[in-house]
């Protein structure tokens, strides 16, 4: 049963581990770091809670060998906010009444971060594609949709 | 999940039936089926291999014979599992025969499989079709066995 | 999950040389679908291969006498965005945006998708449409094959035990040619009911020069159908030729039933959507 | 009247750490030494257990127990009908039923080990369908239905039921004898998942003193505790329940699943045990909503009046009762819908069938009878030539009608909603081809059982409220919040929220059926108020003034007519706590009682009173593609008559929230089984709608003050999802003509209405 010592910078702070290839980004996240922000809800893919930004872009941390990372970066939830000032993504969600129950919310902020960052004017239709891959069963995703736009306007220091 | 086959077949009623009930020889008919132990009469353990895909599953079976009317109808049921993947199988199969001449046999099987565990969840309508293989190359081999020996 | 060990290769040679040690070796790519398979139980790999870590396999290069050469590790995304797709061969980057969401996209490559056997898959139609060729490379040597001739069965391909998939090229086409790829799903890009890919391309004097229509979802794999050109090349494309060609996919569907539709569904749809890419992917040529 | 709190949307007093992502579930908890717990599920629909075979298991390294009904008491729970056990013990009744379970020092240990345990099955004939089930030729499930403990007169008078629920009004033949025309059908709805994204899980320990504490994802910490005290025989004294946040419920975590088996486990092993389910065991061995299969019959005159109705709802509860009587109870009571309808006859049927069982859903039996009768009165409206809307506002209660059960309803809404939502999609409008629109107006109820609460004046004068409803994201924290603030003239941030602990709250019944706006609202209002007396008898004493003069704002209560003299509650909070007068604690305990139903028509009605009337209107418009069947949603519209919103942004919140999940019931969710075996068990092959299967959804807020509710209020929970399902079936008639009676409306059900062929799945229509 071989170990693989492996670099993981994550939240742009590198830890270096000792892992078994088996184990996937989101189990050393949550059980090795105690990062518990990133969520499972399926552990097959399918609904989004485990979402994390991989270099940017939102991936399935529970499909992710954590071995398979291989320097690349790494963004929680955990990392959005330095310290106590909310990310602009965090205050839109509040303000807007898009969080309820809260287990998806983690995943769907990283995605809509994703979204902004890669079009800073994004349209309804581009973001309800950017959010496809979260499911959400308690808001209906209309005011989280609300929520990245607004954020989206922020960002733009339009508002 | 339902299988049903009708074939007719080149013998005699009576030697079909006397062939259903030799153990050894219904197991060679089986695709992928690694031969058969003999617990009591109506009982037997059996193996059988399929691939589906890149999945293998390797079914450990006892199949109980229910219900017999000689030379009209044999009932069966077989149970197992593979545990090395967590599945279970269990199929109730029916075989009537009716006899339409001295020298052809009609032959009717009929089989509601249900597999269990994680080989279930692959896809229902991919392991209906593969059954379905199954089905068809067990009514050759028997067709075949039977008509030569 | 169960352990295996995971070796990261520096070439496709000591790739497919593992494969070759070792007969429950499994390629990883992407990992989108293989990982799941894995966490069901359904296959237990003894070792990983990360293709990741092989150079040059995620390149996108134009080659104007032998066409689009693509790298198996391109992920979907890449496809999506890809310029040179986007003018080359749209079709592929329609399907791309089809599949599933964006964290697989981002994840998934285009050579898992194809590997992976899956009969609905997205992109098998649109690369059969486009008479596409795969590169077969092992220690044993090289071979190319159409890419209809690459699927056997329900998530079973030709690739041998030690084959790896190390590129897809895509002929160069006609210019005027126009193309879709349409999919008929559940909810919003979940697995294909019933996926038709189609290209159509015609001359100056309008009469076809080109077709090409895959089929996904209809049989135990993805299909081609194989004489839509006799139906059509050479002549003005008119409904009731498209309506020959729609029924000819019809006549070679195959379909399962399962929990997202019956056979006679999927065989009546497979007719109603071949109907409409063929006249959708014939307005876009014209437009060309 | 102006308020400071109420009517405003605030930020939710628990979004940050929810944002921030340091909120805490169930399986972020860990527990030094902590071990794992997994359940080994029946492989059989229905068989008898010869023998447990436990060796093997035990050997496996890292098993630390391991346990089948022999090694707990044999206690037996469930809401209505005690029948339920932790673990199976004559025989298994569904696939997925617990037969045993381990603990082992990790999760791959526990998967292994629960293979490893033998079981010698005896397989039963077994009954997938109520219909069948109810014929005397049908395998009895429960042999000894008849000794089981009935919290209520069950009737349980055929075979395989085990609650029958009749509601009479009027004289129903009659009835049909003066309707100019009559509409008859049989519809069937399917089982429903709640798919909440965060799966159920919990966790037991035991603490020095003995007493045994479950962290739980659930809807209800006191039933929690109920539950396994009286599966496990453990005195409620001895039980601490603890919640942390939960990730949505639906009705689904209302009831007890893992909760005993891990309390079993930590009492064999004295060590924390945890069992988080996977999506598979949540999609094959939790609480779905009831499949029922409906006959509906409705008499009405020429001008569209309603005249009588009579239905029959067979309830589908699986291998236990569940919430199943409470179900087909309320199901049948809604099915008139908010209509007069003089003549009534109404009847329920919860039966058993060798299927995992159905629990409490977000309707709880109202989406299934409504898809029905609001169908129905479309087809009775065609016939007619009537514009589905006008029979609807024609027949719709006014203030003063009566409810089933002869109840007064004054806060009625329902015609505002209709309106509102028909105009919202454009209901006059010329429409486009394969385009139709459709409408459903729904009543539902917010008003049920008990809320107690507790309000302390803490001895800086900031506010402690302690009551036991369970946020479980519909927002109720931040509303009962909103509630004391305003009663107390505080700050939000005073407020202390002592929640989620059955050690720190009085008692409450559950986060269910709507109820915690109306019933939890008045509660905790109530105990605002009684705190609140307190605080202006000691003030009255240190001002020397009459307690009529003095008013309160901003933590301060103060003379009205000099308002420099007064004293801050930080004063009063010393005073009390030092000087005199003693901790002031304002408390209160508020049951639903009145007004009492008259229960002359009622047969086997398993509940006691309710109220809180609610109603809505879901209009939707769609477009129906006529060669592959699908689909489109256009748009939608949902208005709620909510009495009085206190948080409006979170009302809308509750109705787009419930009309995707219609949307889901509707067109795309279905637990499919092969033999009683689920075969869809993941959300891959489980579709809930993503952002993309969404419409623009237009929510509306009605008002219809409630006298009897927290400053006007009533409840929504549920209705948003209620309607959602017949007027996307109206919608679909109107659009190309088919009916579709099945749900879910799949392409492949339209297509084969539209060429006029039985579908591929047949079902006889049962009345014959």
């Amino acid at each position: 049963m071989r170990k693989y010592d492996v670099q993981l910078d994550i939240n742009n702070k590198i830890y270096t581990l000792s892992i078994s290839p088996q184990r996937t980004l989101l189990e050393v996240l949550r059980d090795d770091l105690g990062l518990t922000g990133t969520k499972e809800g399926c552990s097959e893919g399918e609904c989004g809670a485990c979402t994390v930004l991989l270099d940017g872009l939102p991936i399935r941390s529970c499909l992710l060998l954590a071995v398979d990372v291989r320097g690349r970066k790494v963004t929680t939830i955990e990392g959005l906010s330095q310290g106590k000032e909310l990310h602009p993504i965090q205050k839109a969600f509040i303000e807007e009444g898009a969080i309820q129950c809260g287990f998806c919310t983690p995943g769907m902020i990283l995605s809509a971060k994703a979204i902004i960052n890669s079009n800073p004017f994004p349209s309804e239709e581009d973001i309800r594609i950017g959010l496809s891959g979260n499911l959400c069963r308690c808001t209906g995703y209309v005011k989280i949709i609300k929520a990245v736009k607004m954020a989206a306007q922020r960002m733009r220091r339009e508002l | 999940m339902l299988i049903e086959e009708k074939f007719s077949i080149h013998a005699p009623i009576k030697k079909v039936w006397d062939f259903l009930l030799d153990a050894q020889s219904l197991a060679s008919c089986v695709p992928g089926c690694e031969g058969v132990k003999v617990l009591d009469e109506d009982t037997y353990l059996t193996s059988i291999k399929t691939k589906v895909g890149p999945i293998s599953a390797h079914f450990k079976i006892k199949l109980s014979i229910t219900e017999k009317e000689p030379l009209k109808r044999i009932l069966t049921t077989g149970r197992g599992e593979d545990s090395f993947m967590a599945s279970s199988i269990l199929a109730k199969n029916e075989i009537t025969l009716n006899s339409l001449s001295e020298s052809e046999t009609e032959v009717y099987y009929r089989s509601d499989v249900s597999i269990l565990g994680t080989l279930g969840k692959f896809g229902e309508g991919i392991i209906r079709k593969k059954a379905k293989e199954l089905g068809e190359q067990f009514v050759l081999a028997l067709k075949s066995k039977i008509e030569k020996g | 999950m169960k352990y295996f060990e995971y070796i990261e290769p520096k070439d496709l040679a000591e790739a497919s040389q593992i494969l070759n040690e070792y007969p429950e070796a499994k390629i990883l790519a992407g990992g989108a679908s293989l990982v799941v398979l894995i966490k069901n139980n359904l296959i237990q790999p003894s070792h990983l291969v990360n293709i990741k870590t092989i150079p040059g396999l995620d390149q996108l290069r134009w080659d104007s006498k032998e066409g689009l050469k693509i790298g198996p590790l391109n992920r979907h995304r890449d496809i999506f965005e890809s310029p040179l797709i986007r003018q080359h061969c749209p079709i592929l980057s329609e399907a791309a945006s089809k599949i599933s969401s964006p964290p697989i996209r981002n994840m998934g490559t285009i050579g898992g998708n194809i590997c992976h056997g899956e009969p609905a898959a997205d992109f098998p139609p649109a690369l059969i449409a486009l008479g596409a060729k795969l590169r077969l490379f092992s220690t044993k040597g090289e071979r190319i094959v159409a890419v209809e001739e690459f699927f056997v069965d329900f998530y079973e391909t030709i690739l041998s035990k030690t084959e790896i998939l190390s590129e897809i090229i895509i002929p160069p086409l006609p210019s005027r040619i126009g193309g879709t790829y349409i999919k008929l799903d559940k909810t919003n890009n979940s697995i294909a009911i019933v996926g038709v890919a189609a290209l159509i391309g015609v001359d100056e004097k309008g009469n076809c020069n080109y077709v090409g229509v895959g089929l996904g979802g209809v049989a135990p794999t993805p299909l081609k159908v194989k004489n839509a050109g006799e139906i059509l090349l050479g002549k003005k494309v008119e409904e009731d030729l498209i309506e020959k060609v729609a029924k000819e996919a019809q006549l070679i569907a195959n379909p399962i039933t399962n929990i997202y539709a019956s056979d006679r569904y999927r065989k009546e749809m497979v007719y109603v959507l071949t109907k409409r890419a063929l006249k959708e992917a014939f307005s876009k040529a014209l437009m060309i | 009247m102006n308020h400071q709190y109420i009517g405003k949307s605030i930020p939710k007093v628990d979004s940050n750490p929810k944002a921030l992502g340091s909120a805490i579930y169930i399986n972020d908890i860990s527990f030094p030494n902590m071990l794992w717990g997994k359940v080994l599920r029946s492989i059989f629909p229905h068989a008898k257990i010869l023998n447990i075979d436990k060796s093997k298991a035990l050997r496996l390294h890292g098993v630390k127990a391991v346990i089948t009904y022999e090694d707990i008491p044999d206690g037996r729970y469930g809401p209505f009908i005690k029948d339920e056990p932790v673990l199976a013990r004559d025989k298994v009744r569904y696939i997925g039923e617990p037969v045993a379970a381990v603990a082992a020092i990790d999760k791959e240990i526990a998967e292994e080990a629960i293979q490893l345990i033998e079981v010698d099955y005896e397989e039963l004939p077994a009954v997938f369908d109520p219909l069948e089930a109810m014929k005397t030729e049908a395998p009895i499930i429960h042999e000894d239905l008849k000794s089981y403990f009935c919290v209520f007169p069950a009737i349980q008078d055929r075979r395989n039921v085990c609650s029958h629920t009749t509601f009479i009004e009027g004289d129903i033949q009659r009835g049909f004898k003066e309707s100019d025309l009559i509409v008859e059908d049989t519809f069937k709805t399917h089982m429903h998942h709640q798919s909440y994204i965060e799966p159920s899980g919990a966790i037991a320990l035991i603490d020095p003193s003995g007493k045994i504490i479950i962290y739980s994802s659930t809807q209800s910490i006191f039933i929690t505790q109920s539950r396994v005290s009286e599966s496990l025989k453990i005195p409620m004294s001895k039980i601490r329940v603890i919640a942390p946040n939960v990730g949505g419920g639906f009705g689904g975590k209302i009831e007890t699943n893992v909760q005993p088996i891990c309390v079993a486990l930590s009492q064999k092993t004295g060590l924390p045990v945890k069992i988080v389910l996977t999506r598979e065991e949540e999609f094959s061995a939790s609480r779905p909503r009831h499949p029922c299969i409906i006959w509906g019959k409705l008499g009405v005159k020429k001008d569209g009046t309603f005249v009588a109705k009579e239905m029959v709802n067979v309830f589908d509860t699986g291998a236990y009762a569940d919430d199943g009587p409470g179900v087909a109870g309320f199901g049948s009571l809604m099915a008139r819908g908010p209509y007069r309808v003089p003549h009534l006859k109404i009847e329920g049927y919860c039966v058993y069938t060798n299927k995992v069982k159905a629990g409490a859903f977000r309707g709880f039996g109202n989406p299934q009878t409504t898809f029905a009768s609001e169908s129905l009165i479309d087809m009775a409206a065609k016939e007619l030539g009537l514009d589905p809307l006008e029979i609807r506002l024609k027949n719709s209660l006014n203030p003063g009608d009566l409810s089933v059960g002869r109840q007064p309803i004054y806060s009625v809404g329902i015609k505002e909603c209709l309106e509102k939502a028909a105009s919202a999609i454009g209901w006059k409008e010329k429409k486009e081809k394969y385009r139709g629109r459709g409408i459903a107006s729904i009543n539902h109820i917010s008003g049920l059982l008990t809320v107690s609460a507790i309000v302390r004046v803490n001895e800086d004068g900031t506010i402690s409220l302690h009551v036991g409803t369970m946020d479980i994201g519909q927002g109720s924290d931040t509303i009962l919040t909103q509630i004391v603030a305003e009663e107390l003239g505080v700050s939000i941030d005073d407020i202390n929220l002592v929640i989620r602990d059955t050690d720190a709250t009085p008692y409450t019944w559950a986060t269910s059926a709507s109820r915690l706006t109306y019933t939890g609202g008045n509660a905790v209002r109530l105990a605002a108020i009684d705190a609140r007396e307190q605080l202006l008898d000691l003030a009255a004493k240190q001002l020397d003034e009459n307690k009529e003069d003095l008013m309160i704002r901003d933590k301060r209560v103060f003379v009205k007519y000099s308002p420099e003299k007064g004293i801050t509650f930080q004063q009063l909070g010393a005073i009390s706590c030092w000087v005199k007068g003693g901790p002031i604690i304002g408390k209160s305990s508020f049951m639903v009682e009145k007004p009492a139903f008259d229960r002359s028509g009622f047969y086997g009605f398993p509940f006691g009173t309710m109220s809180g009337y609610i109603f809505a209107a879901q209009a939707v418009e769609v477009e129906v593609d006529p060669e592959t069947g699908k689909v489109k949603v256009i748009k939608g519209a949902s208005a709620h008559d909510v009495g009085h919103a206190i948080h409006p942004q979170n009302v809308e919140g509750q109705i787009e929230g419930g009309f995707v999940q219609g949307l889901g019931y509707a067109l795309y969710e279905e637990i499919v089984f092969d033999n009683g075996k689920v075969i869809n068990p993941s959300f891959a092959d489980y579709k809930i709608p993503n952002s993309l299967d969404t419409p623009p959804i237009t929510p509306i807020i009605v008002e219809a003050y409630d006298e009897t509710g927290p400053y006007g209020a009533k409840g929504l929970g549920e209705p948003g999802l209620v309607g959602v399902a017949p007027a996307v079936a109206n919608a679909i008639f109107d659009a190309i003509g088919v009916r579709i009676k099945d749900l879910p409306i799949t392409p492949e059900k339209i297509i084969d209405a539209i060429k006029g062929r039985k579908g591929k799945i047949e079902w006889e229509d049962f009345r014959k």
